[in-house]
């Protein structure tokens, strides 16, 4: 289905990766000429010329004309490669006019997506059409990060304070299209993803015999079913967990992943328009364990399940207690409707849905008595995760 | 060099013959320095504008020549030691030139690399600060005593304690007289200046957030752009 | 050998005949503060070789760590720190001053025919100031978690408000910066030893080769470190007291840190090669018995890299958000690099020509250099082309680009000039097979390590990773099983060497029968160098002058080695 | 062959001739300069790109530095490189007699060297004790750079101290590039980090030429400078010089952009 990697470069995926690798080719080639020319007359003159007794070496002449040829007719070719190289450089950076912007927030150590209509996806997970231009438009919170898919041959630096950005265009999906609503209407070992199926998978290896080498088995690690993509690199050092710490985000599941540079890594899953059109109308999935279907969870046990996943994965857990005992912030034992008092001069209210749906999106409108310590982030969750944090609140109370 | 004074009788290349300046010569040099400076505290008195860094870096470059010509001796100094030292000065211009060439030239291709607050949206990139976000390129100066009713709308900085925010919070803290200005964006945003309300909105958010606490702040604007952010301020302000 | 004294006169009467710069005074104290630039190039050289063991010590942990896929040796932190390390220590305290600080300064003045360098008290300042640097990075060591990567790319290295590198950043800021002045006074000191302190009849037509390099190399510490100085400072302002200058949170702007920083560190690889190649002129010449072909080229095209150096910083940050304007301008200045570093390759290719090629083992670090070189600019092709840059910016296949660069070239270079300038330095002869076994383990070991580096990171394994894919475990393996190779190579070196000192044959004055002005003096030479000044009659390269007894025999005593094959 | 044993005194070893030995100093002198020049230089391309980024940050914060004590140590440098060159010359001329050219020799020789020296000690140190008084005040009032910003004495209360909430109200007004009465520019924190660093790096320069000069006279005074050599004279000056020429730019660059 892909085009097969070389011994040298990965799968082509991307619209730009062909330019890239014939320019990467080509100057293969040229050195391979240079190479077994230098190599070849040295190793011929080294053995020519070799120390012999009674063979003096000549004296050495001057040759002009020589010096001159190889000191300017090497411009011609260098001028070609800046030439192409530039061009394809262009090509990467001038984005098309139909395309998809989506934003890229780079963290120690996380990737954060931002699709169309404000909705973010899972940590760590980028879902992109298939056959559309997409632009990422990237900063960084803390330090500089690089977003990096080798197999689309796109790279960027992720700034702090500044936006830098890249296009892709995805040749190919990362599972097959087929219109599913349940696993069960894919194949064996596939699971159906916003109307995809993707294929399942305990280790890369599986992987690169579904889609091709050079993708790999991403999802949460501890998962029972993970389903293929291609990885993301953090490309530019962005260091380790040694300094101070952001508890809440160094290890969000337990598994290990995401603590240092070289775990920053991301899932791109590239499905089809109207799969990526279901995920921005639906929002990010559920966990696995949870519920059968993609991003539906019907039923209150669902909701609380993910709620709770949630309570942990996005660092809750950190500030929050879910038994009662006391905290940095209120604890969420018994607080579906319980009557609050606010130190900032608002009236007293009660925690209902609206309430808590506010201090997710807003924590700083209404900050409860005696909580001014310690300034809680907003966090953009879609409307079902909201609703499953409810339902795990909900639980918490009864 | 080595050759020339192997015998006891030392020719003309033994010892150093210095090239010694008239006293009257220096003194005319510093006459001469101290009216440029004069000149350039004049310049300054008169507003150019931009022109005015120009001039003061022309009179400083006119002045620098003179200490290097007279004071250093570079006119009687050896031509390689003249070369090697202006050349570095040919260097200085390289790292500067090209160092321009990419923070004034950034985001004009790609409309989006290098920039540090969207041109579309208006919005400051990530990581810019979250005071930076919050407020904008500009802070209002905090009421003097005695100014009662103008509430800096700074939110208060810093609750985790870690960075500390010298005058956000100041007028906050000690203004009981406006105690829901600041950290109270439900009020300032219901406010009708709808923009400059979100912006001080966002400004009680936790600066350290890793969410992107406060981004639309329509106050952040490029350091330019100073007209926009007067602008919001001002509409908060009214409030 | 054509070498006149100007006069009889002895150049000391106090000194007797055989006296050398070895035995001429003796006790700790006396090599303390010693101002005899032989003595400083020594204390250099075991300075440098003592930080290129600690290096190598945590390159081998490294590449122990990436073996397996997962964790094997240590966690992932401590894999940070060792990698940080072993960049700045090799970087910093080894590959800047090995050959300008160790061998250069021994041998620059010899080969001009002056009894010192310009200020000798200045060069042993230059040489307490790098073990202040030292000791300041040791300390950084010890307090431990530097982990910002040599680089120290901010805001990162701030570790202000972010995850970022605790105060242990600041020793390593102190130790580069301090480092840096010992680098500046030696440029300063070079250029000036070589303008005014030439022997008679040496004018620039005349200079070795060795010394048109680091004059060069000189011209870039004296120019560009002063930059990184102020970088420091900047950096250490910025993480003591945020003054705003490269830290976004403040309004500082991260970019600009690497433009910086590369405007020291792109010329600073210059600092690095240039010594390399200059070293690789003497030993080609040498052992072909030829004038270096295009000598002028040469050394103009040392001089034109030294220039050049300056202008290609930005091919370091295509990646990095810079505007389209600077990438343009920085990739087609970067390729003009290319021309005077092939230059040098094809010429040294042309002296080969028709030479008397000899294979003793400074000769085949030369030859390697050339071999190793010529893959490592070949592939910096791929780097100065944009479009296929931004996919291995980053990746191994840096990594193994500069490590081809840096240790095939400088590394090689450094080895060749130790070889060939030991017996000169200690007087004694080496065991030319255990030289020649170590060469080959060094080679084949450094190739299995970086090649497949090569690979790795055009399939798009980023660097700096702790861990990785499965699909990169076998090449992995063979890096790491190269990497060993390599380690026992060094091992067997370092034998070699000491055993050379311990029991070493009694070296003539000229064991390769070079041309070269400085085997003119005995082995080791005498404490002012020449017992009298030299007159400079001819070329340093003129063996078509020399005298058939010269060419076979060295001179004036015979050397064993090198007649028993003739 | 000219051996330490065989020329003058000053002449060291290794050299075979005075003037081989000034030359070699003055090179090595002047490629140490250059390095100086280098060192200063990324401070102003720091200054030049912020300063184009955030030109009103830039001219308020050149109005709250005092332009009257800049140019009270503007001056005071002048001066001091002047007695700085009077001195050099002065070694030059030395104390040999029978000159026929009187104003070749007026203000010449040991003593002259030795005064002039002084004097340019003198103007150092006066450059330095109103240094001081700046720098106090902008600790006092909390003109201090990046985080530190409104911190008065580096103690952040949260609160600007009204001096300095003066201070900007009229820099503001006074300023050409302003947003509008009242709005401080968030970058100030990064000019008054260019600010102490580059003032303060050129304030170490100063300190260390002080050390040298006074080294340098009291090795006059030692009688150690002749007509002959004098080169360590020389040197300093050249040195000092070049602190001179720094704040040549930092003085209008700093103080006069308005």
């Amino acid at each position: 289905m892909n085009p097969e990697p070389t011994i040298q470069m990965p799968a082509q995926w991307s619209t730009i990766a062909p330019e890239v690798d014939y320019m990467y080719y080509f100057i293969y080639w040229v050195s391979v000429v240079f190479t077994i020319g230098i190599f070849g007359s040295m190793g011929w003159f080294m053995w020519k010329y070799r120390r012999r007794p009674g063979v003096k070496a000549k004296p050495t002449g001057h040759n002009f004309g020589l010096e001159i040829f190889w000191t300017f007719t090497p411009l011609l070719l260098l001028a070609y490669l800046f030439h192409a190289g530039f061009q394809g450089y262009l090509h990467g950076t001038v984005v098309p006019d139909d395309h998809v912007e989506i934003r890229v927030r780079g963290m120690q150590w996380n990737w954060e997506f931002e699709h169309p209509g404000g909705v973010i996806d899972t940590y760590n997970e980028l879902k992109v059409p298939v056959n559309k231009p997409v632009q990422l438009i990237m900063s960084s919170n803390d330090v500089l990060h690089s977003f990096y898919v080798p197999l689309f041959r796109v790279k960027r630096d992720v700034v702090p304070g500044m936006y830098t950005s890249l296009w892709f265009e995805a040749t190919h999906t990362t599972g097959e299209v087929t219109g599913c609503t349940q696993d069960a209407q894919c194949g064996e070992g596939q699971s159906c993803y916003y109307g995809n199926c993707i294929a399942q998978c305990q280790q890369d290896s599986d992987c690169w015999e579904a889609i091709g080498e050079g993708s790999w088995c991403g999802g949460q690690v501890g998962d029972e079913t993970r389903i293929c993509a291609l990885p993301v690199f953090c490309a530019e050092y962005c260091g380790a967990g040694s300094g101070i710490t952001r508890s809440a985000f160094d290890d969000p599941d337990g598994s290990g992943r995401n603590t240092n540079h070289s775990t920053m890594m991301a899932d791109l899953r590239i499905i089809s328009q109207e799969g990526y059109d279901r995920f921005l109308e639906v929002g990010p999935p559920p966990p696995a364990e949870c519920a059968t279907t993609d991003a539906t969870c019907e039923g209150e046990e669902c909701k609380a399940c993910w709620g709770q996943s949630l309570y942990q994965s996005s660092g809750c857990s950190a500030c929050h207690s879910s038994d009662g005992s006391p905290g940095p912030a209120p604890t969420w034992q018994g607080l579906w409707e319980n009557q609050r008092t606010f130190m900032n001069g608002a009236e007293p209210a009660v925690a209902d849905r609206n309430y808590i749906r506010e201090s997710i999106l807003n924590p700083q409108a209404r900050i409860v008595e005696g909580f001014g310590n310690v300034a809680m982030p907003a966090y953009r969750l879609s409307d079902n995760q909201i609703d499953a944090i409810i339902a795990y609140i909900q639980t918490l109370s009864e | 060099m080595a050759d020339a004074h192997a015998h006891a009788e030392h020719g003309d290349d033994y010892y150093v013959h210095a090239h010694i300046t008239p006293a009257r010569t220096y003194v005319l040099v510093l006459a001469t320095l101290l009216f440029l400076t004069f000149l350039t505290v004049l310049a300054y008195n008169v507003h150019l504008g931009d022109w005015n860094l120009f001039v003061a870096v022309l009179i400083a470059t006119i002045k620098a020549s003179i200490v290097g010509t007279w004071f250093m001796h570079l006119k009687y100094e050896q031509r390689f030691n003249l070369i090697f030292f202006l050349g570095s000065l040919f260097f200085v211009i390289i790292f500067l030139g090209y160092t321009v060439n990419d923070t004034e030239h950034r985001g004009r291709q790609g409309t989006l690399t290098g920039v540090r607050v969207d041109p579309a949206t208006g919005k400051r990139a990530f990581g810019s600060g979250s005071v930076l976000q919050a407020e904008g390129e500009f802070i209002r100066l905090p009421p003097l005593p005695g100014e009662a009713g103008q509430a800096g709308q700074e939110g208060e900085a810093d609750r985790d304690g870690e960075v500390p925010e010298p005058e956000a919070a100041g007028a906050a803290a000690e203004d009981g007289a406006a105690p829901t200005a600041a950290g109270e964006p439900a009020e300032a945003g219901d406010s009708e200046a709808p923009t400059a309300g979100e912006a001080a909105a966002e400004a009680g958010a936790s600066p350290t957030a890793p969410a992107e606490a406060g981004e639309e702040a329509s106050g952040a604007t490029e350091g330019t752009e100073g007209t926009e952010a007067t602008e919001g301020a001002e509409a908060t302000e009214g409030e | 050998m054509t070498v006149e004294a100007a006069t009889a006169v002895p150049s000391d009467a106090s000194h007797e005949a055989g006296d050398n710069y070895l035995t001429h005074e003796r006790g700790l104290k006396s090599w303390l503060i010693t101002l005899d630039h032989k003595r400083i190039g020594i204390l250099y050289l075991a300075s440098v070789l003592l930080a290129f063991l600690l290096g190598g010590v945590f390159a081998i942990l490294v590449r122990t760590e990436l073996m397996f896929k997962g964790q094997t040796l240590m966690e992932a932190d401590t894999y940070n720190q060792m990698f940080t390390l072993h960049g700045a220590i090799m970087v910093f305290l080894f590959i800047i001053p090995s050959i300008p600080a160790a061998l250069g300064n021994f041998i620059l003045p010899i080969q001009l025919g002056a009894k010192d360098v310009a200020f000798p008290r200045l060069n042993l300042a230059s040489f307490y100031i790098y073990m202040l640097g030292t000791v300041c990075l040791v300390v950084a060591i010890v307090v431990g978690e530097v982990n910002t990567g040599w680089t120290l790319y901010a805001p990162y290295s701030i570790g202000r408000n972010v995850t970022g590198a605790g105060s242990s950043v600041l020793w390593v800021t102190l130790g580069v910066f301090i480092a840096g002045f010992s680098s500046i006074l030696t440029g300063v000191n070079f250029m000036a030893t070589v303008h005014k302190m030439r022997a008679p009849g040496m004018h620039w037509k005349r200079l070795p080769l060795f010394i048109w390099g680091l004059y060069a190399t000189a011209v870039i510490q004296v120019l560009a470190t002063p930059v990184l100085a102020i970088t420091l400072v900047l950096l250490f302002m910025e993480h003591t007291l945020s003054i705003g200058i490269f830290d976004p949170q403040l309004g500082g702007d991260p970019v600009l840190f690497q433009h910086f920083f590369w405007f020291y560190s792109h010329p600073a690889v210059y600092i690095m090669i240039l010594p390399g190649m200059a070293v690789v002129n003497e030993l080609i010449a040498t052992f072909s018995h030829r004038k270096i072909f295009g000598y002028m080229f040469i050394a103009m095209s040392s001089i034109t890299l030294a220039l050049l150096s300056f202008l290609v910083w930005g091919h370091h940050m295509f990646a990095s958000g810079m505007s389209e304007y600077a990438t343009m301008v920085f990739s087609a200045l970067t390729f003009l690099v290319a021309i005077p570093s092939g230059v040098k390759v094809f010429n040294w290719l042309a002296t080969l020509y028709q030479g008397s090629i000899s294979f003793a083992s400074p000769m085949l670090y030369a030859l390697g250099f050339i071999a190793l070189f010529t893959i490592g600019g070949l592939t910096g092709l791929f780097l100065g082309t944009i479009s296929t840059d931004i996919h291995l910016h980053d990746t191994y296949f840096v990594v193994a680009h500069f490590h081809y660069v840096m240790v095939g070239g400088t590394v090689f270079g450094f080895l060749g000039g130790l070889h060939y300038w030991w017996p000169k330095m200690v007087g004694k002869m080496y065991d030319e097979k255990l030289a020649k076994i170590s060469w080959f383990l060094v080679f084949l070991g450094f190739n299995v390590t970086f090649f497949s580096q090569f690979i790795m990171g055009s399939q798009g394994m980023p660097r700096r990773y702790y861990d990785y894919l499965d699909q990169f475990q076998p090449l992995h393996m063979t890096s790491s099983g190269g990497a060993y190779i390599l380690a026992v190579g060094f091992l067997i070196m370092a034998y070699m060497f000491y055993k050379s000192l311990r029991s070493g044959e009694k070296a003539p004055p000229n064991p390769w029968a070079s041309a070269g002005y400085e085997w003119m003096t005995t082995s080791p030479p005498h404490p002012h160098n020449f017992e009298e000044t030299p007159v400079i009659t001819r070329g340093p390269y003129d063996y078509h002058l020399c005298t058939e007894e010269e060419l076979w025999d060295g001179f004036p005593e015979d050397f064993p080695g090198e007649k028993a094959k003739a | 062959m000219a051996h330490a044993h065989h020329g003058p005194d000053y002449l060291a070893h290794h050299f075979d001739t005075p003037k081989q030995q000034y030359e070699a100093a003055k090179i090595g002198m002047w490629i140490f300069l250059a390095q100086e020049v280098l060192f200063f230089s990324g401070l102003f391309v720091a200054y030049f790109i912020f300063r184009k980024w955030y030109p009103e940050a830039w001219s308020v914060g050149s109005h709250l530095l005092n332009w009257k004590m800049g140019t009270l140590n503007t001056a005071v440098l002048l001066l001091s490189s002047f007695t700085a060159a009077m001195a050099v010359r002065a070694a030059q001329i030395g104390d040999q007699k029978g000159v026929p050219d009187k104003d070749k020799r007026k203000f010449g020789g040991q003593a002259w060297t030795g005064h002039f020296l002084l004097l340019t000690f003198v103007f150092a140190g006066a450059f330095m004790v109103v240094k001081y008084f700046e720098y106090t005040h902008k600790f006092h009032v909390g003109t201090l750079p990046g985080q530190y910003f409104g911190c008065a004495n580096f103690e952040c209360t949260g609160t600007m101290s009204e001096e300095l909430v003066e201070e900007l109200r009229a820099a503001i007004a006074s300023a050409h590039h302003n947003a509008g009465p009242d709005l401080v520019p968030y970058h100030l924190r990064s000019f008054f980090g260019l600010y102490f660093v580059m003032t303060g790096l050129h304030g170490i320069h100063v300190l260390i030429g002080m050390g040298l000069i006074a080294w340098i006279w009291n090795k006059n005074r030692k009688g150690e400078f002749s007509a002959e050599y004098n080169t360590p004279v020389d040197n300093v000056a050249l040195y000092w010089h070049l602190v001179d020429l720094v704040w040549i730019y930092l003085f209008p660059l700093l103080y006069l952009i308005d």
